[in-house]
C-alpha cells in the first residue's frame, strides 16, 4: 500500500475531499500544519514593530490506498487542489509495508476498503 | 414615619432591611425634616445606586459563566456557560412569577404568602418594609439577580456530566422549594432566622450555604465523572476564568455594597470590607500555594479571590477593614483545606462549589458573629469580639445549620425525584464526546482557531515571480 | 415649572422625553416645592444614574464586537472586532462635529438644525426639552452611545466580506444621513414621528428598524459570501459570543433604564421589563430549538437574549412586566422564522441583524401599539390592549414603515454610491485569507495557542540523570 | 462651611478636590441653603456615582490585565494576567495598612503622616478637604483603585522575563515609596505640586508619568528577553485585547468622571471629554497606521483609545470638547513616534508603557497647561490657548519633571535593591519554557482546545450500521 | 526500523500509552488530526443554518520500533483502542531508514531505545 | 527521495530554518506535536489537584530531499537542535516513493527543487 501525503492550500480541503469521494475514497486523514516553499511569506505590524511570517498555514491529506490506486489519487488531488499561484504544495508518496483496522483487526488492504 | 416606627423591632433583628433606619434619619432627613410626611419617597441617588447595583449583580451570572467555563474540559465550554446562563432565564420567569411573592410577600415565618404573585402589588413606589426611598420594584429586581445566580452557583459541581434537562429542571424546583422559602426565613419580614436575629446581610447564608450544600449533595447523588485526573482534564481556558473573576469581583461590589439599599456611609462600607476581604484572601491563597506547592497561581488567586467574596458577604454590613482582612485571610485557609480534603473523600464536586461556597459562607456567617458590631451598623449587633459574648455567635451558628439542613434535604429530595424520572446524566458515550455536542448540538471552538493563510493578492505579481527564481524545472 | 409646562403638548407625543413631566412633578419635587422656582437644576441621583447608563451604553459596543466576532470565522476575527470599535471613533467625532445638532437641535420636522453643531450651546446646566435635572452634557453623551452602537450593528451583515475603507465611509455617511433625522423625527422636539404620537422609549425604530433594515440592504448589495456552508463557517469561538451577550444584557439596562432619564420609578419599571423580557426570549428561543432540532444551543440562548432586548426597546417605559413576557416570548418565534426564512431566500444577512433587530424592532414598535398603559406611563398612551383602540396601533406601524423605508432607501443610495466609487468588497483571494490578514495586516490568535514546553531549569540536574537510566547506549 | 472656607485657598490651586465648593455651591446647595449648617452632609446622588466610579476604576484592573495578556505570548498568558491581579491584593493590603495614610492624610508638602494608618479615622463620615458630600470611606476607596492600578501598568515593560517574587516585591514597595508620596504632592492637602497650582485633574503624574517613567528603567535594569523579533513573539490572542480595552475606556469613565467627586455637571464635562479624546486618538492612530503601513490594525485602534484615555486624564476636568479633540489626537502621533523610537533605540519596554503613559501622560499634563479654561472649571486654571500665559504651563512643566524625576530615581533604587538580593529575571530555560509553566506551574490553554469528538449515542445504531455499506471484507 | 502510526480516538490515547508503557516503549509522537471514513459526521445547526461536519477528532499516534517490535506494537495499540464501534481507526506501518538521536547523534536503533 | 522526519523543540525551529536555509532548502512542512520519550513530564496542581503531564510540546519538521542529500541535512538538523540535554529529540528517514508538485503537475527531484 501507499500513503499518498499531499500538502494543499487550506480553501482547497473541500475540492479535494469531493474528488476523493468521487474516486469513491472515503478514508483519509487531514492536519493542519505550516509549510515554507517557494511561496514568499508576509511582514505584519503590531505597534510598529515587524514580524516576517514564513510559515503559511497549509493542510496535510493523508491517503493509503492501494499501490495500484497511488498515482490516480495523487493525480486526482492535484488536480483539485490547482491554482496555478506558486504555494499550491506538493504530493509524496510513501510506501506503507502494512495496514491494521483497529475495530475488526484485519488486515491488508481489506483494512483500508 | 409611622409606617417605619412600627417595624422598628422586627428591623432591629432584620440584617439586610435593617440599614433604612439609617437611611431616613441620615439622608433622607432633609427631606422629611421639612414636611415630616408619613409617606416613603423615592430618593434619586439610592435608586440610582440600586438599579446600578442591580445591573451589577446581574453581570456577576455571566461572569460565573466564564469563571466556571474556563476550569472545564473546552468540550464542555459551551454546556457550563449554558448552565449559568439558563438561570438568567429560569429563575427570573420563576421570580416574576412565584418567587418574590413566596420570599417577600408577607406569610408565615417560613416562607412568604402569595399577595405578590405574577409582581401584582409590586409597583413603582416604595415598599417601606424593604426600602423605604427607592422603588419597589428595583428593590424586587435587586434580589431577583440573587434568586438568578444562587442555582447557577450549583452547576460548577455537576460539570461535564448532567443532562441539561434535568439540569433546568432542578433549578426551577429549587429556586421554589429551596431558595424563597430561605430567603424568606433569613431576610423576610416575619422571617424565622430575621426574628431570631441571625445577622446575614447580603446572603451568606440565603446565597452561599444553600448552594454550596445543595452542590454537594448533587454531586454526591450525580455521582462522579468518568474520567481520571489525566492532563486532558485541566482547565482548558484559564484566562476566561480570570476575566470572569473580574466581573464578579466587580458585580460583587453591587451584591454587598448595594444591600445597603441606600446610598449611604454603610453602603461604603460594605463596598470596602467586601474589597478588602476579597484581596486578603487571594494573596493568601496565593501565598499558600507557594508554600505548599512552590508556585502560586493564578488559578489560585480567582479562588481565593471568590471565596473572600463569598466570606465576608454576609458580615459585610457589620464589620470593619481589620476584620475584613482577617475574614479574607481565614477563609483562604478554610477552603483551602476543604478542597483538599475532597481529594482524599473522592467525591466530584468539580469546581469545588461546596468547599468554595458552602465552607466559605459558613465561615462568613460565624465570622459575623464574631467579628459584628454596632460601631458600623446600629441595627445589626455586637458580635464575640465587639463584647457581644456568645449570643450573636450561636444566633449565626442557628442560621448555618438551618440553612445547610435544610438546603441538603430538599436539594436531595429533588435530585431522587429526577434520578427516577428524568434520570440526572448523560450516557457514558455523551460524557466522552463532551456535553456541547451531546446536548447542545454546538461546538465551542469550531474550525482551525489559529489559522490563516496568505491570498496572493497582497503581493503584486511581479514581486512573486521574482522570488520564484531560476523557473521550476 | 414654566417652561415644562408649557411644553407639555410636545410632551404627551414624545417617547423618550415624556418622562420629564413625572420627573420634575415626582423626584424633585422637594426642591421645586421650596421655592418653585422655573430654572432646571441638575439633580445628583438622576445625573449619577443617567452617566452611569451612559456608561454602560457605551459597553455595549464591545460587547456588540464580541458578540459578533465569536460567531464568524476565526481569520475574520479582528475585522469584525474592528467594525464595531471603530464606530466608537467615528460616530463620535460626527456626533461631536454635527450629528447631535442634526438629531436634537431645534430644527424641521425631520432633522435638527445646526445651532449645536460642534456642541457649542452644550452646557454643563440642564437643556429643559431633554432632561430638566441632568447636565445637557450628560444627555448629549447618552445619546452618543446610541449613535454609536447603531451603525456598528450594521456590520454584523456584511460580515467577512467589506473592504474596511468603504465600511468606514458608509457609517460615516450613515450617521448623518440616517440616524441623525431618524433621531430627530422621533425623538427631537417638533420631530414629525413625535408630534404624531408613535412611541418609542428607547428606540426600536431609531436604533434596531433603522439598523436592521439598512443592513438587509447593505447585505444585498454587498452580495454574499463566496463560500458555501461547510463546517469551516461554524462560529469559531462561542464563549467570545457568550461574553459579548452578557455586555450586552448588562448595558441594554443602560439603555432603557436610562432612557427615563432620571433615576425614578419608571427607570425601575424600564430596567424590569427588559430583564423579564431578554429572559422570556431566550428561554422561548431555546425552546423552539429544543422541539425542532432537539437540541438547546448556547448560540440559540443568546440571540434569544438580544432579539427579547431589541423587542422591548421601544416598549420599556410603556409596558407592564406581563406584556414584557409577551412580547419578549413572541419575538423570539418571529426572529427564528425570519432567520428560517433567510437560508430558504438565499441572501447573506451573515449574522442576521434583519432577522433579530429589523423584525424584532418592527415586533417591538408593533407590539408597543398593542400592550402599552399609561398605568405604567401616564404621558404615554393606551395600546389595543389596554383599551386604547387601534390608535396608537395605528401610529406604530407609521413610526416603523417610515423608519424602515428612510433608512432602506438612503442606505441604498449610499451603498451604491460606495459601490461606484471605492467598491464595497474585498477581492476574492482577500476573501479567501480573511479580512485579519488582507484589511488589517493581523493574526486574531498568532503564534501557538497551546503550547507550552517544559525547560530543564525547574528539574534539579541530578533528578533529570536518575530519569535517563543505564545510559544511552 | 467654615471648614471649607478656611481651605479654600488650598482648594483653588488643587484639582482634584478643587471640585468641592462647586459641590458645595451647586447640587448641595439646596441642603445648605436651609440651615446653613456648617457640617457636610452625605449626598445620595453624589455618593452614588463615586460609589459606581469606584467599581468601574476597580474593573479597569482586570481589564488591563486582558489588554496586556492578549500582547504576550500564550505561554506567558497567565503570567501576565498575575501581575495585575496581584496589584489587586498588594496594593489594597498596603493601601488599608499605611498607604492612604501617606497619601492623603495631613502630612509635610511632600507625604502624607500616619494618622490615618491602618484606615484609622477614616470612617462613613464625609471628610470635607476631599469629598464634603460623600463617605470618607468611598473616597478613600475611590483613590484605593488609583493605588492599585498604577503598579499593574508597569507590568507591561518587564513582561516574559521578570521573576513573580521580584515582582510583587517591587509593587509593594514602589506604592510606598512612589505612589503615596506623588498623591500627596499633588492631590493631598499641603502637597506641594497642589500648592504649587500644577492641575492633575485624574491623575496624569501621579498615574501615568509614574508608572511609564518606572516602567522605562524598570525594563532597562531587567534587561531585554532572549528572543529576537520572530513570529513567535506576535500577540497570541488580540480578542483579548480588545475585551481589556472595552473594559479600560469604560471604567475609565469613573477614573475620570468620578475625579469630580461629585455627580454634577463637571462630572459630565470630564466623561465627555474623555470619551472624545479617546475616540479622536484611536481614530488618529488608526489613520497614522494606514499612511505608513496601508493597514489600519485593531491593535493600533486599542492601543490609540488608550493612549487618548491616558492624554484626557489631567486635563478632564479643565477643558471642553475641541482640546479633547486635540488631545487625544496629539498623542496618537507623539506616542506613535515613541514606539517606533523605541524600535531604534532597543531597549524592551515590551508593550510600550512609557510610550503610552509616559509620554501620552507627559503630552496630556502639558496639553492642560495649553488648554485648560476656567470656563469649564473655575477652580481650576487658564491655559496658554485660554489667555492665561505660560505660567500654567510651566506649573505642569514642573509637575511633569517632578513626577518622571523622583519616579524614575526612586525605581531605579528598588530595582537595583532587588537585583542584588533576590535577582529580577527567571533563568533563561524559565524565560523559555514560559513564565505561566516555569513561575506558576499553569498552562493557560490546556488540553485540546478545538476538538470534540463524536460519541456514538446520538447515532441509533441502525443509522451507524446502514452507512458502512456492503460490510468490511 | 518501522514507524507504527496509530490514528485512534481521543479519548483512547491514556490506555494506548498505557500499553505501550507495558511493553517498555516510552518513546511516542502524538499529534491532533481530524479523519473521516466510514464513520458517519455528524450536523449542527447554528441559528437555523445546518452544518454537516465529516471530519472527526482522532489522535495520530506515531512510534518508531524495531522491525521485529513492529507487529506486536500495532496489535497492541489495537486492542487498547478498540471499542468495536466505526470509528476505532487504523494503524500503518511504515519503513524507516535510519533513526538519529539529536542529543547525542546517535544513530540506528540505539537512537530510539 | 527520502523524508527527513524531525522532532525538536519548539524554540529551537528559528535556528533549523537557518540551517535549512543555509543548505540552500526551503521548502519544508512543520507540525505542532506533542512527544513522550525519556524527558520526564511535569507535575502541576490546579486547586490542589495533581496532573502529570507527560507528552511535551515538541515541533515536527518534514523536509522531503533527494536521497544524497538526506544524510547531510539529517545532521545539520541535528546540530542545530542541539542542546545536549534529554528531550532534544529524533531524526527519521522515511523513504519516499514520488513527489508531485501541484501547481505544475511535475513529478520527481524536480518537484521539491
Ligand atoms: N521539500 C519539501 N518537503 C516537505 N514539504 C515541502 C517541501 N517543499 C514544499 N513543501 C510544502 O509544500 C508547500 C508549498 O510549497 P511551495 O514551494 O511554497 O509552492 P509550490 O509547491 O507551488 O512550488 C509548502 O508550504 C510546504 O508545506
Ligand atoms: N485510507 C485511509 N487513509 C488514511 N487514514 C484513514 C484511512 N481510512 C481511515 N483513516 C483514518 O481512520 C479513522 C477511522 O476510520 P473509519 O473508517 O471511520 O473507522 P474504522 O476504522 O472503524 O472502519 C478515520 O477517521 C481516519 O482518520
Ligand atoms: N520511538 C519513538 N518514536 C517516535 N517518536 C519518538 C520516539 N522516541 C522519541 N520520540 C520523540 O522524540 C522526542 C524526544 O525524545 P526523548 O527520548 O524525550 O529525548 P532524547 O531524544 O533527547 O533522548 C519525544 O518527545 C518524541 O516526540
Amino acid at each position: 500500500m501507499t500513503k499518498v501525503e499531499a500538502l494543499i492550500r487550506p480553501q482547497k480541503l473541500d475540492e479535494v475531499k469531493a474528488v476523493l469521494s468521487d474516486l469513491g475514497i472515503k478514508g483519509m486523514t487531514v492536519t493542519e500544519v505550516r509549510g515554507a516553499g517557494r511561496q514568499r511569506g508576509f511582514t505584519q505590524h503590531y505597534r510598529g514593530a515587524e514580524y516576517t511570517v514564513n510559515l503559511i498555514q497549509k493542510v496535510k491529506v493523508e491517503v493509503v490506498v492501494r499501490d495500484e490506486e497511488a498515482r490516480a489519487v495523487a493525480e486526482a488531488i492535484a488536480r483539485s487542489a490547482r491554482t496555478g499561484e506558486i504555494g499550491d504544495g506538493k504530493i509524496f508518496l510513501i510506501p506503507v509495508g502494512e495496514a491494521l483496522r483497529i475495530r475488526t483487526g484485519e488486515e491488508g488492504e481489506v483494512a483500508i476498503s | 414615619m409611622d409606617r417605619t416606627s412600627h417595624s422598628t423591632p422586627a428591623f432591629r433583628r432584620g440584617a439586610l432591611v435593617a440599614v433604612f433606619t439609617t437611611v431616613l434619619l441620615g439622608a433622607a432627613g432633609a427631606a422629611l425634616a421639612q414636611g415630616g410626611e408619613a409617606a416613603p419617597r423615592i430618593d434619586t441617588g439610592d435608586t440610582a445606586w440600586l438599579l446600578m447595583s442591580t445591573a451589577m449583580v446581574l453581570l456577576m451570572t455571566p461572569g460565573l459563566a466564564l469563571f466556571y467555563a474556563g476550569m472545564v474540559r473546552s468540550r464542555n465550554v459551551l454546556s457550563m456557560l449554558m448552565q449559568s446562563f439558563v438561570a438568567m432565564g429560569v429563575a427570573t420567569v420563576i421570580w416574576v412569577v412565584v418567587g418574590y411573592s413566596l420570599a417577600f410577600s408577607p406569610g408565615s415565618p417560613f416562607v412568604g404568602g402569595l399577595s405578590w404573585v405574577g409582581l401584582s402589588g409590586v409597583g413603582m413606589e416604595p415598599n417601606a418594609d424593604y426600602g423605604a426611598t427607592v422603588p419597589h420594584q428595583a428593590f424586587m429586581l435587586f434580589q431577583m439577580m440573587f434568586a438568578i445566580i444562587t442555582p447557577a452557583l450549583i452547576s460548577g459541581a455537576i460539570a461535564e456530566r448532567m443532562k441539561f434537562g434535568a439540569y433546568v429542571l432542578f433549578i426551577a424546583v429549587w429556586s421554589v422549594a429551596v431558595y424563597a422559602p430561605l430567603a424568606h426565613m433569613v431576610w423576610g419580614v416575619g422571617g424565622f432566622l430575621r426574628e431570631l436575629g441571625a445577622l446575614d446581610f447580603a446572603g451568606g447564608t440565603v446565597v452561599h450555604i444553600s448552594s454550596g450544600v445543595s452542590a454537594l449533595v448533587l454531586a454526591l447523588i450525580v455521582g462522579k465523572r468518568r474520567t481520571d485526573a489525566s492532563e486532558d482534564l485541566r482547565p482548558h481556558n484559564l484566562p476566561l476564568t480570570l476575566i470572569g473573576t473580574g466581573m464578579l469581583w466587580f458585580g460583587w461590589f453591587g451584591f454587598n455594597g448595594g444591600s445597603a439599599i441606600a446610598s449611604n456611609g454603610l453602603a461604603a462600607s460594605a463596598f470596602m470590607v467586601t474589597h478588602i476581604a476579597a484581596s486578603a484572601a487571594a494573596l493568601a491563597w496565593v501565598l499558600i500555594e507557594w508554600c505548599v506547592y512552590k508556585k502560586p497561581t493564578a488559578l489560585g488567586f480567582a479562588t481565593g479571590a471568590v471565596a473572600g467574596l463569598v466570606a465576608i458577604t454576609p458580615a459585610s454590613g457589620f464589620v470593619g477593614p481589620v476584620a475584613a482582612l482577617a475574614i479574607g485571610g481565614g477563609v483562604s485557609v478554610i477552603s483551602f483545606c476543604a478542597i483538599r480534603a475532597k481529594s482524599r473523600l473522592g467525591y466530584d464536586d468539580t469546581l469545588d462549589v461546596f468547599a468554595v461556597h458552602g465552607c466559605g459562607g459558613a465561615w462568613g456567617a460565624l465570622a459575623t458573629g464574631l467579628f459584628a458590631t454596632t460601631a458600623i451598623n446600629s441595627v445589626g449587633a455586637n458580635g464575640l469580639f465587639a463584647g457581644g459574648g456568645m449570643a450573636l455567635l450561636a444566633k449565626q451558628a442557628i442560621g448555618v445549620v438551618v440553612a445547610a439542613g435544610y438546603a441538603g434535604v430538599v436539594t436531595a429530595i429533588i435530585a431522587y425525584a429526577l434520578k427516577a424520572s428524568t434520570g440526572l446524566r448523560v450516557p457514558g458515550d455523551a460524557e466522552v464526546a463532551g456535553l456541547d455536542l451531546a446536548e447542545h448540538g454546538e461546538a465551542g471552538y469550531a474550525g482551525a482557531t489559529a489559522g490563516v493563510e496568505l491570498g496572493q493578492a497582497p503581493q503584486p505579481a511581479a514581486a512573486v515571480h521574482a522570488s520564484a527564481p531560476a523557473g521550476a524545472a
